[in-house]
Parts: C-alpha cells; structure tokens; sequence
C-alpha cells in the first residue's frame, strides 16, 4: 500500500516536473507546479512528516507560487507563448549536462550508506506528534537558525519593497 | 470497515453541506429581502422554498459559453480548484464530540493551506477568461486573500498557544475545560480580526472587491455561465459555511453548550454557526464596500499589528498566570 | 517498505530536470521557477534522509530551507518586476547590459 | 485547444511594445448608468486617463423640435432626464414663456413649484439609490425607492403617468390638483425627514462610506465654474449658484428656502449637498401646499394645444364645436422673432433652453443646454488619478444621466 | 448656507465601530417590518383615475359607432404622428364621414395630447396597461380593435360608459366656458375651477368652503 | 450690471468688432464679427467690472436664407458673483467656417464645442480634441444645419450597413442546432476556422 503510494507519487513528480520545464505557457507551468506541491506533500506524509506537508502547501502553493503567477500577469505573457520557450543554442547542451549530472548523482545514491541514527523514532514522532517534534528542535537546539531565518525574511521584505517601489517623480 | 464508515461520513457530510449551501442562497435572499423591506423569492413553492433547486436545475441546463479566446484547460479547472479546496476543508471540522471525517493533528494548518488554494481557483477564472475585468478581479482576490490569510493566521496564533494544539477537536476539548468556556472573552482582540478577515477570506460584504458588480462587472466569473458559475457559487458559500465552523470551533467553544439538548449533539454547533452565517447577511445588507487600497491598508495596517498585539498579550499573560 | 534510495533518486531525478530548466528556459521567471524545483528536490532529500536516520534535524533544516526560498522568490521576483520595468522584457538574450 | 501554424512565428521586439492597460467601462456597465462609455488607462488600479464616449441615445431632440410646435416638443422633454420628468417640463415650459411673452397664473406657479421639488425628490432619491449601490450599500437603494415609489404614484395622481409625465402646458398646468393628492403629498413631507434619517444611520458617518467619498474626486470651486459644474455637483465645491436664487421663476420667490454649499468639493461634500437639498424641498413643498392660492391654473392668453405653425389667426374657443363664442385674432404679440435663453434648476443642475424663433409657431433652433453632458465632459477631470472603484464613486457623485445627456 | 458636519469620531466610537452598530441595527428592525412590496401577477395597484393607458375609441352607446367626426385635431397635435385618419366627404352637406381611424401604439408617446384636444371625447387612453405582445401587429390598432379596446376596458371596470369620467376628457380645473361642448361633461365639484383646492389647517378643503 | 449696459460697454471697446446689439424680452444679444472672439470673450471672463465666469451655455445657430452670414456661435455668459447675464453672437460665414476655440477661457467649452462641431460642422481652431461627439465617427453631413435632409437623404449609416450585413451573415448559422442541417456549419465551428 504505501509502496503504491509512494510509486504513485514519484512518478507524478517526475512527469509534472519534466513537464513543467518544457511547458510553453508559463502559467500552465505554474499550475502544474501546484499540482507537483501537492504530491511533494503526499511524499512528505510518507515520510511521517505531517507539519511539512502542511508548511509545503500553505508557503508553497499558498504563497510562494501565487507570488509567480502575479509576476507572471505583470509581464507580457500573451505573447510568450507564441515563441519558442528554450534558449536558441543552449537547448541540447542544457540536456547533456542535465543528464550528466543525474548519472553522477544516481552513482552517489548507490553508493550512499546511512549515518548513526538520532533519538527521534518513529513511535516517538508519532506519539507527540511531528509539529511538537519539530517545534522542540527549532525552538531548543536550533533557536539561532531559526532567528537567522526569519532576519533573512525580513531582508528579503525589505528588499522586495525597495526593488518593486516605483520611484518618486520628484527624486 | 473503517474506510467504509468514513466513505459513509464523507458522504453525509456532503450530503448535509450541500444542502445547508442551496438553502444559504435562499435564506441569504429571504432575510436581506426582508432587511430591504421586501420579499425576497416568493414564486417557486410555499414562499419560494423551491427556489434552490429552480436555480440549481436552471444552471444545470443553462448553456456553457466558453470564449473563443479563453484558456480553456484552465477554464474548466478553476471553478473545480474553488470548489474542491472549499470542500476539502470540510472534513476536518469536527461537528459533536466524535464526528469529524478525518480527525487530523493539524487541522488548522490544513484548513488554512484549503482556503489559501481557493485563491488560485480564482486567480485562473480571473486570467483564463481573458476578459479585463475578470482579470481585474483575479488580481484584486488573491492579493486580497493572501494579506488576509496573514491575519486570519495569526489571530489564531493565540487560540493555538492557549490550546497547545493544532488539533480542532482538542481546540474544543481544551475550551471547555478553560475558566471561561469559551475563548471568546480572553481572545476577544483575536476574535475580532478573526471576524474580519473571515469576511475577507470568503470574499463578502464589505470586502467584495473580487466580484464588486458595480465596478468589475461580476469580476472573476464575469465570463461564466451556467453550472460553472454555480460552481463558483458553491464554492463561496462553502468557505462561508467552513469559516463559520471554524469561529464556532475557535472561539465559541465548538458544540459544548449551556446544557445538553439530548439526541441533538450538535444542536449548539449549528446554532452557533447559523448565527455567524446569518451575520454574513446581515453585514451585507448594510455595509458599503471598501475601495481595494484602503482593504489592503486595513489588513496590513490594522489587523495584522493587532493581531500580533494579541499574540504578544496572550503569550504574557499565559506565562504570568501559567 | 519504501526504501531510502528510491526517495534519493526521484530527489536527484526532480534535481536534474530543475538544471535542465534553469539553464534552458528563455524566461527568467521560469529559471526561478526551476529553482523553486530543485529546492524541492534536496527538501526531499533532507526529509527522507531525517526519516530514516530517526532524527528531526534534516526536517527542520527543510523548514528553513522553505523559508529562504521564501525569501528567495520574492527578492528574485522583486527583480525580475524592476528588470520588467526597465527593459520591458523577461528574456535573458534582452537582458544583456553586463555584456556591454 | 488545437494550436494554429501561424500563431508558431517568432515575435519579434517591436510587437511586443508595452501598450497600457485599458478597461472600457460600458456602454454595457452596471455603474454608468446608461449608455456611458468610459476608456480608462490604467496604470494598476490608478486611472491614467479617462476618455468618455457619449451619443449612444442621441435622439435627435433639437431637430425633432424644430419642424414641430412649442407644445408638442413638451413631451420629448419628459425623455431628457426621465428620473426627474416634471423637472424638464417645468423648465421647459418657463423657457417657451419667456419667448412668449406669457405670464402664468399664481395657482399654476405654485402647484409647478411643488412638482418640481417633488422632481427633484424623486431625482435625488434615485441619485442616492444608485451612488450607495456604486459604492455597494445595497439596502440604502431599496429604501430609497419606498419613498420614490410615493411620489411616482402622486405624480401619477394628477397627470396619469408615473415616469412620462407631461404635465405642465405652455401657459400653466394641464390641470388642477386633487385634494387627495395634497394630503398625502402633506403627510409624505411630514414623514420624509425620518426616511432621510433612515439612510443616514446607513451611511453618513459610515467609516467605510467615508473613506470611499472623503478626499475622492475633488474639484476647487475655480475649476468647477470653469468646468461649466452645476447643481449641487457646483455647490459641493462651495459655489453658491443656484438658478432658483439667481433668476427666480415659478413661485421660488414667494419660499423661503436655503441654498445649502460644501467646502472641499469631493464626494461627500457632493452628497451632503443633496442630502441637504433633500430637506429643503421637502420644506419648500411645505410652504407651497400651505400657500396655495386659488384661482387659474392657465394663463388665459396661452396658445392654444393644437397651435398654428405660422403666425396665423389663433382660436381661442373652437369655431366648430363651442357654444358660439369664436374668438379670431391675428398672433403677433406672441410669436416675435429673436431669441431668448432660460435655465431652471433641475436635481442634475442647470437645465437651460435657448430659443432662436423666426415668428413662426415653431421654433426655428431650440438647443438645449443639459448638465449631465457638461458633467461627463468634467469626467476626465475629476477621474484623473484616481483608482477605478473611485470612478464609480465620481460618477454616481456627479449624477448623470444619459437621457439628458445625448438629447 | 454651508454645510456643517462633524465626519471626526471620538476614540470610543472608532474602537466599537458605533456607527456601523448603528447600521446593523436599522437593518435587524427592518427585518420585522412589513415589506412594502406589492406581488405584481397576483396584486394589483389601484390606478388612479386618468392614467394614460392603451388606447380606445369611444362608443356611442347609441348608434354603435366611433363618436369621432374626423376633425383631425388629433392626428395634428401628436408629437408622434402615430394617429391616421380617413374621412370621405359628403359633397351635399359637406359633413365628414369617418373611414378609418390607426393608432400605431408602438411610435406613440402616451403624452395624452390627443384626448385632450378630442372635442367630442372620442378618444381615449384606457387604465390599460398589460397589453404586450410577442409581435408587432397587435399593437398596430385599427378602428374596430380601438372599439374592442374601449369595450374591454368597460367591462373590465363594470361601469356605465357615462358614468366614466376620464380627467384627460375633461382636464381638472379648467373653467366650463372654455371647454368644446363635447366636453363639457359633469364633473365632481373638486374637479371643476370653483371647487378647486388649497391647504387650510393641516387640511386640503374646497376654495368655497374655506372663504365662509 | 444691467445687460444692456454691458453690451454698450462692448461697443465702446471693440466698436469695429460689434455688428449691432438685439433685444429679445430683456435679454440682449451681442452681435459680433470672429475674428477677435477669443480676446473679447476673454476680455470678459477677466474684467472684474464682468467675472463671467459662468459659461452657461454655447451652441450653433444655422441662418440659410434668413441672414447673410449664415452661422451664429452662441456664447450665453453668466456671472456668479455679480449676478450679470449677456449674450454673444458670433457670426461664421459658410466659406471660412471656423472659429476661434475658447476651452482656454472655460474648461467647460469643450464638450459644448465637439458638439458644435458634430452638429453644425464649425471647426473650432486651436481646439484640444475636436471629434464627433453624439454621432459616431465616420457619420456624413452635419444634421442641425437646414439644408440636412429630414429623411437622411435615402442614405444609411455606414455603420448601420456593417451591422445589417453582419446580422444577415450570422443568420445563416445555425446556432442552436434547432434545424438539424447537417450541411450547415454552426456559427461556432466557422469562427474557430476563420481564426
């Protein structure tokens, strides 16, 4: 069952990202990501990782890519799609080396072998559930992570505010 | 077995919403009627009870008109999108003691991630019509529903950290074992930008902007007809009903009531939620519209703060009490 | 049982075809996108890999993860809508003023 | 969808140039009230330019009344502005006396001053009706029209028509009002107030009514005379022009009654003004249904309906079937040539009528001089820089309509 | 006069949204209150006497036939020209003879200019108004469906023909002298110039009745 | 200021310009030549003996036959503040008919201009924006002039045209598929081709 699950998802996630980079219309892309978003969630609650999920879809699908598709009707897009969507040279050497890059990885993910395992099993995620696991973690151990997180986010409201103002006529 | 009963769930669960939806149209027509001093539908049956389902059999057979120049995959999938995120959501709400589809630990986060995937249904309808004005409106609903969801999030913050659970039924639980009963009184601020951005979430009166008629025409479903616009309309009176639950859940202590009304469990969950339900008429009935800066002003500039004011009153005094 | 490798390779798999379309999509818009793909990709990775060692962290270096590419979109956003402004035009053979 | 091969060609730069964004807002719009187009440019949500388009009702008035008599061209003005008919009527008809050379009886004046409040009610009510539903308060509109149906069925009371009134004649009235009618007109004045209360709870100190009107669409008291603004549309900049003040006609001599202005000249001061003017119609109909004299209620030298088109003998009694008394007699202290210009106070504004007359039963040029179309003309100027919700807001506040308007 | 208003709220009305509570509850009371709406197909308004409705030719109650002698006013005083008459001309006597008498009521305007001027009361607009169609020839009315009309509109308010008094036949407060003897039909007092009128004590009474 | 003395008052200043003053029931009327229009007019709306700032009204006036110089331009001025009223009368022969714009004086001016212009065919120099207005574009002739045929000359609309044959076009589709004619296209199925 959860074999099926997972192949299931997988294989979603790999043709809706293939399809999402070859994709004329950026907005079907965007779509299709959602659609990705959704099935990286599935793969995540197999993964017993249920906050994830819901962070993944909330910040991903719910913010990040509406982000995108705004953009996306800011700029002129009617016309995109009437045009080829790759650059005109790079086409086939972007593919080599993707391919390339993906046989080195697949070696690496053959080769890999696990680590020591740490204290949080799957009983005891399940028991006090995964959201007050990893509220434990962020907010102990990893307390100056998430503060250097969430400065990066406000950097980043600042300097999106400061890229998209239009400037004043008098200055 | 199991999947068998939550199959049956599903089912009357749906069975019930989408009753409870056809007769929000009628009931929203009849009681802004009246608050108009007129009648509201009066043709079909007894006092137009029929009219629901006149309405549903005419958008049935109503043609589909699809423009030539649409997108039509997107098209077709928007009003899908809205209807099944607002549907979704549903299935965590827990509506007596033991009854709620899928009783999941995060039911919170999930009922936010359904209500921010329902701006994408119409963000879509808004860009796939290639009309200006749906357009327009597909514009004016996400950023509205993104900045409101900020708001709505976090004036929850103070119901999760009184709570400690993401948990609805928990939510309940935890309520009725807190001094008050009910998290109205100590998340008063919290209740109030919930409120708000509730009625901006679902698109309402007086933040209406995505479909405001008198200026975007009928904004993002300007170019639909049919049973595609009835999906759209579905999908808005579900959020209205989901929202609805989830203030009752929240802050008016789910279906615990003064006293048991037996064989009924959730006769107090359904009167709280019609009465909020009822609230979304009423506020219709008499408010103006707000323009789409001052919106965006109001969740940025007031709810927002006063949300995290909350937060912040909240977290001191549960650490100076408890 | 699903086994760790699988989840690595459809990571490395959905990472490729993120390369692929960063270095060959016109749009930039598009390259961010495929970012936001390989982003996902080492997620995965990181959450499959805390599964199975038993240990939270990779989780929680996932949630960080989410929140710089947060930050990510919305700074490369921010700038693909100034360069818009500037140049009318998201393409990156139009966008060339470093070339001279 | 199936991909067209055309569409496959490469585009180049120069046909992707940026082109604004543009919104035509009507001619089939729910805020325009009519047949109004507006070509917004759009920069956003901000209006960079706004260019109306107008005509789509043009009738043809003034040339209709040129090849027809003074007193059948009366009833084309009930089609100028059809929210306040008896306005138009009113107008008209102090414009033809006034060519004329035709004082009207007291009785006639003063039941012409009450129906032209009684107009201007029923214009005002609409106005507000419509800029709530604009600015989204549903229930202000169905109010309004409870009391706007009062007065429909009144009108329809002494004339027979709710809408296409045709009430007056040139020369006084087409006939006397009932006691009937005085008495609910009387007890419609004494509840009035309350109603106009009653949407004031609604919306006047609304927050969310003020800040879509306070600071939107304003225009100085300068730019508005300049403009050509009348009506309370002027008086809300603080102007204080108003026909009924300025050259009196009717019975607005004999009231008393004040002419109410604002100061920033937005939309709320716009709408203060008219809700102000509300009450002093109302006030005004008091005084006139308290003050009704008796006596004819048509001027006894008023031509005849069925008039001559030339200077011709004029019948007085008809030869054929009167009891005898035939009363011939040549028409030329009436019919002169020249011409003369007369404005009266409609709900919109100034509504003139400026007459060229050969000597002739008809006149050889009537043009019309319509507020609303002044007012559309403004709408570039006073949309400019605003967002679109606003431009609702401005052309409910500027009260337009697109009878009046077209001609 | 300038307008003065007071749009600044006090701290307590801007935290507890006064004035929208207000609203809210003028809404909630008008939610008891009765409708003022009238169910259209099933009732009716009353029509006040004198609205301008579909047209009919009169019947003479006793030779059967249009009372109208073709004078032709009719047809030169509408706005519309929407009346068309036919008339032959007895050569001996010199009386006209009404051939045919057409109201196209689709051009026409309903300013009720006709019957005013009709010297005979020969034409009329009815307190008819439903009478729409799904084509054009209905509404092109010929003499005998001008009859029908006048007929129709009798029975329908079950009325002696003389005992109907339409105030377009005879306008309201005009002095007799100068009314066609056609139209010199009895009237109530209130209707005629001496019975007219004014307000005196928070009441409408007669201009007689107020001088003694 | 009583009317009348105003008009003298033009007279005085612009005795070249004054073709004769005419009274019509206490209203009187200015008659002048164009050429010095806009300097009178704003001579006029600047003088603070005058303030006219109210342009109540301005509109054409067709004289074939009756006058020599056949069109009058009627500029009805009104001052708020001191209450005055007058009238000008400029005249525009048939062969030069154009005339000074005056939207620079009045903002106002310009819609009653367009229409001006629309009706009677009296260009307007110096005018901002000068199109059709209650016609459409692309309309012949100019209907308030007298010499404009009552019956429109046996002539439609050009537009009218368009929309006629465009109804006759779709009138052989079968939209609703009520004839069940296999040789006939829908209307939709020939607009997918056609793009």
């Amino acid at each position: 069952m959860v074999q099926l699950l997972f192949f299931y998802f997988a294989l979603v996630v790999i043709g809706l990202g293939l399809r999402i980079v070859t994709c004329k219309n950026p907005v079907h892309s965007v779509l299709l990501m959602l659609l990705l978003f959704f099935h990286m969630a599935g793969l995540y609650l197999l993964l017993n990782a249920e906050f994830l999920a819901a962070v993944q879809v909330i910040v991903y699908a719910g913010a990040i890519l509406v982000l995108y598709l705004f953009v996306l009707f800011l700029v002129n897009l009617r016309e995109e799609i009437k045009m080829s969507p790759f650059v005109q040279k790079g086409k086939w050497a972007g593919l080599v080396a993707a391919l390339a890059l993906l046989i080195t990885f697949l070696r690496g993910v053959f080769n890999f072998t696990l680590g020591p395992h740490g204290q949080y099993t799957i009983e005891k995620v399940q028991q006090i559930t995964h959201t007050k696991a990893m509220g434990e973690a962020i907010y102990t151990t990893y307390i100056l992570p998430f503060e250097i997180a969430g400065l990066i986010l406000l950097v980043a409201v600042i300097g999106g505010l400061a890229l998209a103002k239009k400037e004043d006529k008098g200055a | 077995m199991e999947l068998l009963w939550i199959l049956i769930k599903i089912i009357i669960v749906f069975t019930v919403v989408m009753i409870h939806v056809m007769y929000a149209t009628y009931f929203e027509r009849k009681v802004i009627g009246h608050m108009q001093v007129r009648m509201g539908p009066m043709r079909v049956g007894w006092h137009g009870v029929l009219q629901p389902i006149a309405d549903g059999i005419k958008a049935f057979f109503k043609e589909d008109i699809i423009p030539t120049a649409a997108d039509k995959k997107v098209f077709y999938a928007a009003p899908l999108i809205c209807l099944i995120s607002a549907l979704s959501a549903v299935a965590v709400i827990p509506f007596f003691e033991t009854f709620a589809i899928a009783n999941i630990n995060i039911g919170l986060l999930y009922i936010f991630a359904m209500s921010s995937l329902a701006s994408y249904g119409v963000v879509l309808a808004g860009w796939s019509s290639n009309s200006k004005y749906s357009f327009l409106g597909g514009l004016r609903s996400s950023a509205q529903v993104i900045s409101y969801e900020i708001a709505m999030g976090l004036s929850l913050v103070g119901v999760m950290m009184l709570a400690g659970s993401l948990n609805l039924s928990d939510i309940v639980h935890a309520q009725m074992q807190s001094s008050y009963k009910i998290y109205l009184i100590p998340q008063i601020i919290g209740f109030f930008v919930f409120v708000v951005a509730m009625f901006a979430e679902t698109n309402r009166t007086p933040f209406d902007l995505p479909e405001a008629e008198s200026e975007l025409v009928a904004g993002y479903c300007t170019e639909y007809s049919g049973m595609r616009f009835a999906l759209f309309f579905m999908a808005e009176y579900i959020g209205m009903i989901v929202m609805s639950c989830l203030a009752v859940i929240c802050f008016l202590g789910g279906w615990s009531g003064p006293f048991e009304v037996p064989g009924i469990p959730f006769f107090w969950f359904i009167l709280k939620a019609y009465f909020f339900i009822f609230l979304y008429y009423w506020v219709r009935a008499t408010l103006p519209r707000y323009r789409y800066d001052q919106l965006m002003a109001l969740g940025w500039k007031v709810l927002i703060p006063l949300a995290l004011f909350n937060i912040l009153l909240t977290g001191t005094i549960k650490s100076l009490i408890g | 049982m699903v086994h760790l490798s699988w989840y690595l390779t459809v990571s490395a798999m959905l990472f490729c075809i993120g390369v692929f379309g960063f270095l060959t999509r016109r749009n930039i818009i598009m390259m961010l996108l495929s970012i936001e793909l390989m982003l996902n990709s080492v997620n995965l990775n990181l959450a499959a890999m805390s599964h199975y060692m038993e240990d939270i962290r990779g989780q929680v270096l996932v949630f960080f993860i989410i929140a710089v590419a947060a930050a990510e979109a919305a700074i490369g956003l921010g700038i693909v809508v100034t360069l818009f402004r500037n140049y009318r035009s998201v393409y990156t053979e139009d966008i060339t003023i470093l070339k001279g | 969808m199936p991909e067209n091969k055309t569409d496959l060609k490469e585009t180049t730069r120069e046909e992707m140039a940026y082109e604004p964004y543009t919104i035509a807002m009507g001619p089939q719009h729910p805020a325009t009230h009519g047949v109004l187009k507006l070509d917004l440019e759009l920069d956003g949500e901000t209006i960079l330019d706004c260019k109306p388009t107008v005509g789509f009702l043009h009738r043809g008035v003034e040339k209709l009344a040129e090849n027809m008599s003074y007193a059948q061209t009366l009833p084309l003005t009930d089609r100028l502005d059809y929210i306040a008919s008896m306005a138009n009527n009113v107008a008209y008809s102090i414009a033809v006396e006034k060519l004329l050379g035709i004082e009207v009886p007291l009785r006639a004046k003063y039941i012409r001053t009450i129906v032209m409040e009684m107009a201007r009610l029923t214009g005002h009510l609409l106005w507000l009706a419509t800029h709530a539903l604009d600015i989204g308060a549903m229930t202000v509109f169905l109010y309004c029209f409870r009391e706007r149906e009062n007065l429909l069925d009144m009108f329809e009371e002494i004339c027979g028509a709710r809408l296409t009134t045709s009430y007056t004649c040139i020369g006084g009235v087409r006939q006397d009002v009932t006691g009937h009618f005085l008495e609910s007109l009387y007890s419609f004045t004494e509840d009035f107030p309350s109603k106009i209360a009653e949407y004031e709870t609604l919306i006047d100190k609304n927050r969310i009514w003020l800040k879509r009107t306070q600071g939107v669409g304003v225009v100085s008291a300068e730019d508005a005379v300049s403009l050509g603004l009348t009506g309370p549309t002027l008086r809300g900049s603080g102007v204080e022009y108003d026909v009924r003040k300025h050259m009196p006609y009717d019975a607005y001599p004999y009231v008393d009654f004040e002419v109410p202005v604002g100061s920033k000249g937005d939309v709320y001061d716009r709408y203060r003004c008219r809700m102000e003017e509300m009450h002093q119609s109302n006030s005004i109909i008091r005084q006139c249904i308290e003050a009704l004299p008796k006596g004819p209620i048509r001027a006894p030298d008023a031509p005849d309906l069925v008039m001559p088109y030339a200077r011709q003998k004029r019948v007085v009694a008809d030869a054929t079937f009167a009891s005898g008394v035939i009363k011939l007699m040549e028409d030329t202290e009436h019919f002169i040539e020249g011409d003369v210009y007369v404005s009266a106070e409609v709900p919109k504004g100034e509504l003139g009528f400026y007459f060229v007359s050969d000597g002739r039963g008809v006149p050889y040029r009537m043009h019309i001089r319509s507020p609303s179309y002044i007012h559309i003309g403004a709408l570039p100027f006073l949309c400019k820089g605003q967002m679109v919700a606003d431009v609702i807001a401005i052309i409910g506040s500027v009260d337009v309509v697109l009878g009046e308007c077209d001609r | 006069m300038k307008i003065k208003y007071d749009t600044k709220k006090r701290l307590v009305e801007q935290i507890f949204l006064l004035e929208i509570l207000k609203g809210l509850k003028l809404t909630l009371k008008r939610l008891f209150s009765k409708p003022v709406t009238v169910q259209y197909p099933k009732e009716k308004k009353p029509l006040f006497p004198g609205f301008r409705g579909r047209h009919a030719l009169i019947r003479d109650p006793k030779t059967k036939a249009a009372k109208c002698v073709a004078c032709m006013r009719c047809a030169t005083v509408c706005p519309s020209r929407c009346i068309r008459i036919r008339f032959s001309k007895d050569d001996e006597t010199g009386a006209r003879k009404l051939e045919s008498y057409e109201i196209d009521a689709l051009r026409c305007i309903f300013c009720g200019y006709c019957e005013e001027v009709c010297p005979v009361n020969a034409v009329v607009l009815t307190e008819e108004y439903e009478y729409s169609d799904y084509t054009r020839d209905p509404f092109h009315f010929d003499m005998e469906r001008l009859l029908k009309n006048w007929d129709d509109f009798l029975e329908k308010k079950k009325m002696e023909p003389e005992k109907y008094l339409n105030p377009y036949l005879r306008p309201r407060g005009l002095p007799v002298g100068e009314l066609p003897v056609g139209k010199r039909v009895e009237v109530p007092e209130e209707w005629t110039m001496e019975g007219q009128v004014i307000w005196k004590d928070g009441k409408a009474v007669s201009a007689k009745e107020a001088d003694c | 200021m009583e009317s009348l003395e105003i008009a003298k008052k033009i007279q005085e200043k612009y005795p070249d310009e004054v073709v004769s003053i005419s009274e019509t029931r206490g209203q009187v009327s200015v008659i002048l030549t164009k050429d010095r229009i806009v300097e009178i007019l704003r001579w006029l709306h600047d003088d603070p003996t005058f303030q006219f700032n109210h342009l109540a009204d301005l509109c054409g006036v067709d004289y074939l036959g009756k006058k020599e110089v056949r069109f009058e331009v009627v500029y009805n001025l009104y001052s708020i503040p001191l209450r005055h009223s007058i009238r000008i009368r400029a005249q525009v022969p048939e062969d030069d008919c154009s005339i000074e714009s005056v939207t620079g004086i009045w903002m106002g001016a310009n819609w009653h201009e367009r229409e001006c212009y629309d009706l009677f065919g009296i260009e307007f120099m110096n005018h901002p924006d000068l199109r059709r207005i209650l016609l459409p574009e692309g309309w012949e002739g100019h209907p308030l002039r007298k010499d404009y045929p009552l019956d429109g000359g046996g002539k439609n609309w050009s537009g009218y045209d368009e929309v006629v044959e465009k109804a006759k076009k779709l009138s052989q589709y079968d939209f609703y598929g009520i004839y069940q004619d296999p040789t006939k296209k829908t209307g939709l199925e020939d607009a997918r081709e056609q793009d």
